[in-house]
């Protein structure tokens, strides 16, 4: 049981819910960024007794992905839109960390639904993790600019990753390295749907694309 | 057996063989030769079996779940199969010339296929023995039909007579899919000898073939499709449509009665009360029509009512035990199928030489046709006389079994039951009366008189392709109004089927049947041979005497014209004001202004009370629903991740709270 | 095919013409009139038989076939219908259908005959003539198959000579709305007052009469002589049910029949020289009338 | 080692295919491709390939099944994707929905992002390790997002965003599923079943329920989003009226299917844990509530490539409630999955050749193409009548099998909903088929005297026989192998 897990994870909550507070985008960034740091540090502490060239290289890879490379494609796309704070969201960020208070809640219920077979690295693994997700899936909910989105889903993906980390050890390396490609192209094509969106519409409010609709009423 | 799949070969081959030619001149005369072949060839089994043969059957497997290729001839088949063929192949032949007036516009090639398509689905249909192998064709008949009515469908009329025509035999087939579903329910195989009512409860069951078999058949309220299809359909369409297809939907309900076990009494006065309805409202619909399809489609109504009348005496007859009863009513039912098949056929086949000759359907517009057509005009008189019931053709025959079944029924039965019976008898009365008073109408207006516009001046006979066909069925109303006790010993075998007695049983009735029967042949007889006298007896008076011609006394009005002739709607306008509450009629009425005005109408139009009243407000209030509903898909991307989000969210809590 | 049974036919044919000449005397009597002899009818069917014809250009054959074939359906109705307890010739189960809808040949061809002479008057009175014709006859069978179920037996003959006093004294209440409901349609088919009036002389009110307007010579002779044969028919059915003489013997049941059928005869007669001629509207709610008055019936009968 | 070669060809190919220039080579080479990639499945009926990287790529009998669909429809999708190309090579069109220009995606990323399309497809089908089927299904995503997004202009557009952003959610949480099935599988001292089907069936007894239960959900959303289930769907209609119509057959045809193999693939492990019972009601409900959900858009829906979509959503349901319904109805839902694959990808082809000439999605715009393009005419009323489950086309007999198997097991109600749904949906279906084919040739159309060349209309012809047959005649090969398939659901 490495040391400095828990803080990791407290901090991984803590910028969760700054996220929802937070209105400016390129806060939004840095913050998604320190999680990605966040995260390499966990895979560390998480393996701290077992560590392993493996395991170091894994961290790695994930300090350059979610930490630098994301954060820079992210705001190469902001610059190119030029938005520089969200647009009114359609929670307001009071009712956000309210909300953000009673996923905590949640998340805590279900870990305890499930009692985990083999200890974690930490009793707080489950519950912020899905913390992490939820507060990922309410901020895609909640915002309105398309960029808000794709650091939304950052963050639920940061979420699923910490489950991954703190529970569930050994993931073979191939699913791992998989998981991370997925993510990342995924990331790299939302980015240019967004730069075409800018493009197209003059804004990236995912909220105002509503041409596609059956609903004339 | 293998003569009938020869049959069905023929008739797909020389269809397909038809959208191969589609472009040539040939096409028409390749499709008919098929028809006709087919047909021909396909009658010999069936005829084989009702003299008596031994029930024919061949099953073969097929690779497909739940299916068989199983079919058989009984008598019950065989009796049906005679209707179809006949007519069928007579259609065809009038087909051949018929739809030589559009072989400019558009290719017959598929018009053809479909047409002989749907035959062979019709044959198949009776003999086949396999759920599967049932509704593949039960839905090839209604797909090939629907084709065939939607053959001018750059017309909106034709193509939403087609709408509504597909959506009701679909709902109906959907009732059908499930009625075998549940027969076979638990049993691997769905062939029709391994099917009982056991499995499921025998009134749901005997409802879903009320509807399912009702709506092909076009029982009340389930016939809306009706006088929409037919009237759309190239007239020996509607011939074979009429005369034959709906009747695919009687012997699939009696089919499924014989499955079903001894019957509670209610289903003999469901079918009962059925038939009245649709016998009434049917003819009485019939009375409100100027389109002479239109018309001859709600008398398809108004027979299939009658028939359902039959059909309910004869189940009432099992219920409370009474072979005379039974045997009587189903005798009746069937042999009105067959009658109905003939002389509706007949009329049919004369609306189309009408229209073919003049273009329209509507009678108000026609008039003096039998000076221009005597050939048509004497085989629609024929067939008028016949589906009046009147002696001393067909359809009084079969209508008189009905009678003498409920006659019997109620001077034998208590009050209770009897009161009901009288009311058929008195229902079949009135049906009766009204469609002399709907033909007489037909008749008179179209081919009476002079003519009431300039295409009905020009009429004129069609060919010998056309001719013969319906002066052939003419015939067979004739004859078998006259071989009545011939045709009720023929129709022994079938009732067996049907009604599950013992033969000797149904013997003794039927012989008990034979007399009076003979009886009604010697009238027939009777009725011609004194015609023929009396014919004579003026021409003998006459001969020799001064036989001036003039025009009509018209009770000293100078110069009659045309136009001061009584018309349709004038004729039957104190029944349908007497019935009004039923019909609805709309009528637009433009009174005459001024000293000297210019112009006055009245028109009136007799929309479906069924379609008006039901079906619409139903099918309306379902869209406005669903159309409501349609908010779900308002195109915000984020409320669409929140449905994700709180699916996910009730099942955790739902399934690991 | 007794001579007993062969009578009541040959009585039809033969006595018919007579029936309707003492309506006539009746009516002139009642109007203070000597009125025409009783045999009338005879003179004028001998003279319409001598009589060359005139048609119609706009007629075709069928306009000629009209009054033959109702003719011949007449006749054959004849066959059928007892004489009070004197059997028809063929009797047999249901004939009494037969004999419902061989007079609705009869109807049918009159009718079709009609509109073939394109006449505007003729056509409507053949409108009047099936509508009315329509409610009629369902009356008629079911008073029929009432009296059927009383006497519990199926053929025309074998429930006539089954009415006799015993069944009146058991079953008179049903009886008597049988007699009325009969009364009804014999008025009512044979085109009498109150339902219509065969001697006015305006065309618009006419059912019957207008449409045999443009017939003539044999062929009026046909019509009517098919006409007064139906009234004599109708009659007899009437007959049997209010004149219940059964002795078995079959010269005195003939006799006291045929006195019913004159005594018919005079009865509306006076029914017509007393009441006028309904407005149209109102025959249809006589006939349901007499609809009602069978079902009553039926319900009173206990079989 | 055919199936290092199924995922290479496809895989290299494409990467070949992205650096071409000449657009006749290229299509050439996506044809042969598609052809290369089919014979080899063909094969591998004859010879089944051996198991790679110790297991985790076998083929068996389920995934065999759904990587011949996939194969065969995209070898149709290529021949037609032909001629599709050459029609739509100009430089700007005019989009006749808002009017403005619009150009195409570079011919080169639409060729390559199809044959990685189909690599994807293919590791969906032959990936045993659920880690890498999630990896797969992901990959599925990303390959089509650019083929939506062929035609630049806005609606494309926004449809790719939707189907990325609801997509991707849906698979993190399958994602979170994965985890949660490792969970699942780990024993008290650290050790873990490998999250290999087979070896988790193997030791399905010593699974934790709770957790097992838990992955089903998520993996069942996760999927469930990406397979199109109500009311998951949302990005579909929107997805397959925007797409080209190529690209919409294989969406609808194949991808959907690898998102249900995966929710098939969980319920195995399930099933073999004693806990089939537990997801089969869910999928019941979610089929049931598909249907329902795609009556509602398919009445009145005058967008007919939106109404092909929503009979997709409705379709799926069917496949999903069959699986729920179980025993039988296993055997029906897989015959149903190949029925319907064939039937729509045949539609949105013709769909394709309707819209080229009419360029209007809107089904009141359109109307006589009996007339005006006789084949499609054809093809279309086919279509419909087949997707609707009239006889004498597969998808009755499919539909068949499920009803009987519905009420064989007592479930009158689910079988009158399920009865109703269909009819209601023939009904809506049907009307806009009719009003589109039927009717009076307008001039526009009728001049303008449009050709329809073989490579229109051969694919689609070609499925609709197959259609035809298998509505007549399954082959006993076909019925064996889906039996076997079926066994594998338990």
């Amino acid at each position: 049981m490495g040391a400095g897990v828990d803080p990791a994870l407290v901090l991984l909550a803590l910028t969760s819910v700054l996220l929802l507070g937070s209105s400016r985008l390129t806060r939004g960034i840095r913050i998604v960024a320190f999680q990605g740091i966040l995260l390499g540090g966990l895979t560390v502490a998480a393996h701290a007794h077992e560590l392993s060239a493996r395991v170091v290289a894994l961290a790695l890879l994930i300090l350059a992905l979610k930490g630098a490379a994301f954060p820079w494609l992210l705001s190469r796309v902001l610059q190119r839109a030029d938005v520089r704070r969200e647009v009114e969201p359609l929670v307001s960020y009071i009712i956000s960390m309210m909300a953000g208070t009673l996923a905590l809640a949640f998340s805590f219920w279900l870990s305890a639904r499930l009692p985990l077979p083999s200890l974690p690295i930490s009793t707080l693994a489950v519950p912020v993790a899905l913390f992490t997700t939820q507060v990922g899936l309410f901020l895609i909910v909640s915002r309105r600019t398309a960029l808000m989105q794709v650091l939304a889903y950052l963050v639920l993906e940061n979420g699923i990753y910490t489950f991954g980390v703190g529970v569930v050890q050994g993931t073979p390396m191939i699913v791992e390295l998989g998981i991370l490609l997925d993510v990342f192209v995924a990331v790299f094509v939302m980015g240019i749907a967004i730069f075409h969106i800018n493009r197209e519409f003059d804004h990236i409010d995912a909220n105002q694309l509503t041409l596609l609709t059956d609903w004339t009423g | 057996m293998h003569l009938l799949l020869l049959a069905i070969a023929t008739l797909v081959g020389s269809g397909a063989a038809g959208l191969v030619w589609a472009r040539t001149r040939w096409v028409s005369r390749v499709g008919a030769a098929g028809a006709v072949a087919g047909c021909a060839m396909a009658i010999v089994p069936a005829v084989r079996v009702l003299a008596g043969a031994p029930t024919e059957s061949l099953r073969m497997s097929w690779q497909v779940p739940y299916g068989a290729f199983f079919i058989e001839i009984d008598p019950l088949s065989a009796f049906f199969l005679v209707p179809i063929l006949c007519l069928s192949a007579l259609a065809a032949v009038y087909g051949a010339e018929y739809l030589g007036a559009y072989r400019e516009e558009r290719r017959l090639g598929s018009a053809w296929f479909f047409f002989n398509a749907l035959v062979a689905a019709m044959v198949v249909v009776v003999v086949a023995r396999n759920a599967v192998l049932f509704l593949l064709a039960w839905e090839l008949m209604a797909l090939a039909s629907f084709f065939l009515v939607t053959f001018e469908d750059e017309k909106p009329s034709v193509r939403d007579a087609g709408w509504m025509y597909l959506v009701a035999t679909h709902l109906g087939a959907a009732c059908v899919l499930a009625l075998f579903v549940l027969l076979g329910c638990g049993s691997g195989s769905l062939d029709f000898d391994r099917m009982s009512g056991a499995s499921a409860p025998v009134g749901l069951l005997f409802l879903l073939a009320m509807v399912g078999f009702g709506t092909k058949a076009g029982f009340m309220p389930f016939h809306v499709w009706l006088p929409e299809a037919h009237p759309a359909a190239p007239s020996h369409v509607s011939a074979v449509m009429s005369g034959v297809m709906i009747k695919t939907g009687i012997y699939g309900l009696v089919r499924i009665l014989s499955f079903l076990g001894p019957p509670p009494a209610w289903w003999g006065w469901l079918l009962c009360g059925v038939g009245l309805t649709s016998g009434i409202l049917g003819v009485l619909f019939a009375l409100a029509q100027h389109d002479l399809k239109r018309l001859l489609a709600y008398h398809s109504v108004e027979n299939i009512g009658i028939i359902a009348l039959g059909l309910g005496v004869g189940e009432l007859g099992l219920s409370v035990g009474s072979a005379p009863l039974a045997v009587l009513g189903f005798a009746g039912a069937l042999l009105h199928v067959l009658n109905h098949a003939i002389f509706k056929g007949l009329l049919f086949l004369g609306a189309g030489a009408v229209a073919h000759a003049t273009g329209i359907r509507d009678i108000d517009h026609l008039g003096g046709l039998l000076k221009r057509m005597p050939w048509t005009g004497l085989s629609f008189l024929i067939g008028a006389v016949a589906i009046s019931g009147l002696p001393p053709l067909n359809g009084f025959v079969s209508e008189f079994l009905i009678y003498l079944g409920a006659f019997r029924g109620a001077l034998s039965a208590d009050t209770t039951a009897a009161v009901p019976l009288f009311g058929v008898v008195a229902g079949l009365a009135l049906i009766g009366g009204l469609a002399a008073a709907c033909f007489t109408k037909a008749f008179g207006i179209a081919f009476l008189g002079e003519p009431r516009s300039a295409p009905a001046w020009r009429a004129h006979e069609p060919g010998l392709a056309m001719r013969l066909p319906m002066l052939l069925l003419a015939a067979s109303c004739v004859a078998i109004g006259c071989l009545a006790p011939l045709v009720i010993g023929m129709l022994a075998p079938v009732v067996e089927r049907v009604s599950g007695l013992s033969p000797e049983t149904v013997r003794g009735v039927v012989v008990s049947a034979t007399g009076p029967l003979s009886f009604v042949a010697l009238a027939a007889l009777g009725i011609l041979l004194l015609t023929a006298l009396l014919a004579g007896l003026r021409q003998r008076l006459l001969s020799g005497r001064r036989v001036e011609e003039t025009c009509t006394w018209d009770c000293g009005y100078a110069r009659p014209s045309p136009r001061m002739q009584y018309t349709a709607s004038s004729f039957t306008q104190p029944l349908t004001e007497l019935f009004g509450l039923v019909l609805q009629s709309r009528r637009a009425l433009v009174l005459p202004r001024g000293l000297f005005p210019r112009h006055a109408s009245l028109t009136t139009e007799t929309p479906d009370v069924c379609a008006q009243r039901l079906y619409a407000p139903v099918f309306t209030a379902i869209g406005r629903g669903l159309s409501a509903l349609r908010w779900l898909q308002h195109g915000q991307v984020h409320l669409y991740v929140l449905y994700i989000a709180l699916t996910l969210l009730v099942l955790l809590v739902w399934k690991l709270g | 095919m007794t001579p007993a049974s062969i009578s009541s036919p040959l009585s039809a044919l033969l006595l018919a013409p007579f029936l309707l000449g003492v309506t006539r005397r009746t009516k002139a009597i009642a109007a203070g009139r000597t009125g025409p002899p009783l045999l009338q009818t005879y003179y004028d069917l001998a003279k319409l038989l001598r009589k060359s014809v005139v048609y119609s250009r706009t007629t075709t054959w069928v306009f000629r076939a009209g009054p033959v074939v109702g003719l011949a359906a007449v006749l054959c109705a004849t066959a059928l219908v007892p004489l009070g307890g004197v059997p028809a010739p063929c009797a047999f189960e249901g004939d009494l259908f037969l004999f419902a809808y061989l007079l609705g040949l009869l109807r049918f061809f009159t009718v079709v005959a009609a509109l073939d002479t394109g006449s505007s008057f003729e056509g409507m009175g053949a409108s009047r003539e099936v509508t009315f014709a329509a409610l009629a006859e369902p009356v008629l069978l079911l008073a029929l198959a009432a009296i059927a179920r009383t006497v519990g037996s199926l053929s025309l003959s074998t429930m006539y000579s089954g009415v006799d006093a015993t069944e009146w004294s058991r079953a008179s209440a049903a009886f008597a709305l049988l007699g009325g409901a009969l009364v009804v349609v014999f008025l009512a088919e044979n085109g009498r007052v109150p339902v219509d009036d065969p001697t006015t002389h305006l065309e618009l009110t006419m059912i019957h009469e207008v449409m045999v307007l443009d017939h003539g010579g044999p062929d009026l002779a046909f019509i009517l002589y098919s006409g007064v044969v139906k009234l004599w028919l109708l009659g007899a059915l009437l007959v049997g049910l209010i004149v219940p003489v059964r002795s078995g013997h079959v010269w005195l049941d003939g006799a006291a029949a045929i006195a019913g059928m004159i005594g018919v005869a005079v009865v509306t007669g006076i029914v017509e020289s007393s009441m006028a001629r309904w407005r149209l509207v109102r025959v249809p709610q006589f006939l349901v009338g007499a609809g009602v008055m069978s079902v009553l019936a039926l319900v009173l009968t206990r079989g | 080692m055919s199936l290092i070669a199924l995922l290479l060809i496809p895989t290299l190919l494409g990467i070949g295919t992205f650096f071409m220039k000449n657009d006749a080579r290229r299509r050439a080479v996506l044809v042969v491709g598609a052809a290369a990639h089919a014979s080899l499945v063909a094969a591998t009926w004859a010879f089944p390939p051996a198991p790679l990287l110790g297991g985790w790529l076998l083929l068996d009998r389920l995934g065999q099944l759904f990587l011949t669909i996939t194969s065969a429809l995209f070898l149709a999708a290529a021949l037609y994707a032909v001629g599709y190309l050459r029609r739509e090579q100009r430089a700007a069109h005019r989009d006749f929905e808002e009017g403005l220009l619009f150009t195409n995606a570079p011919e080169a990323t639409f060729t390559a992002c199809l044959l990685f399309f189909l690599a994807a497809m293919t590791l969906v089908t032959v990936s045993q390790a659920l880690g890498l089927l999630w990896i797969a299904i992901e990959a599925t995503t990303l390959a089509s997002a650019p083929l939506i997004y062929f035609h630049r202009h806005h609606r494309s557009l926004e449809a790719t965003w939707k189907y990325l952003l609801i997509c991707s959610v849906g698979i993190a949480l399958a994602l979170l599923g994965n985890f949660f099935l490792a969970v699942a599988a780990s024993t008290r001292d650290g050790a873990r079943v490998p999250l290999v089907l087979d070896s988790l069936i193997g030791a399905a007894g010593s699974l934790h329920v709770a957790w097992l239960k838990a992955t089903l959900l998520l993996l069942l959303v996760g999927y469930g989003t990406k397979m199109g289930l109500a009311p998951l769907h949302t990005w579909l209609p929107d997805a397959h009226s925007e797409a080209p119509s190529v690209v919409s057959a294989l969406l609808s045809g194949a991808l959907l299917n690898c998102a249900f193999l995966g929710i098939l693939r969980v319920q195995q492990v399930c099933a073999a844990a004693g806990q089939a019972r537990f997801g089969q009601d869910l999928f019941v409900g979610f089929g049931l509530l598909s249907m329902a959900v795609a009556a509602v858009f398919i009445i009145g829906q005058t967008d007919f490539k939106r109404l092909l979509a929503y009979s997709s959503v409705e379709h799926m349901g069917i496949l999903i409630l069959g699986i729920g319904l179980g025993g039988a109805a296993n055997f029906g839902a897989l015959l149903h999955a190949v029925n319907h694959s064939l039937t729509k990808a045949m539609l949105f082809l013709v769909a394709g050749n309707i819209l080229t000439v009419y360029r209007s999605k809107s089904a009141v715009g359109v109307g006589g193409i009996m007339r005006v393009l006789p084949a499609s005419g054809v093809l279309w009323i086919a279509g419909f009548f087949a997707i609707t489950g009239s006889p004498p086309f597969g998808p009755f007999l499919s539909e068949f099998t499920i009803l009987k198997a519905a009420l064989d097991q007592g479930r009158g109600g689910v079988a009158c909903a399920y009865l109703v749904l269909l009819a209601i949906i023939f009904v809506g279906m049907i009307t806009v088929a009719l009003g589109m084919a039927q009717g009076p040739a307008d001039d526009r159309w009728r001049l303008a005297r449009p050709s329809e060349s073989l490579l229109a209309i051969g694919p689609p012809a070609a499925l609709a026989v197959v259609v035809l047959i298998l509505g007549l005649y399954v082959p006993p090969a076909m019925h064996t192998a889906i039996e076997e398939a079926a066994h594998l659901l338990g």
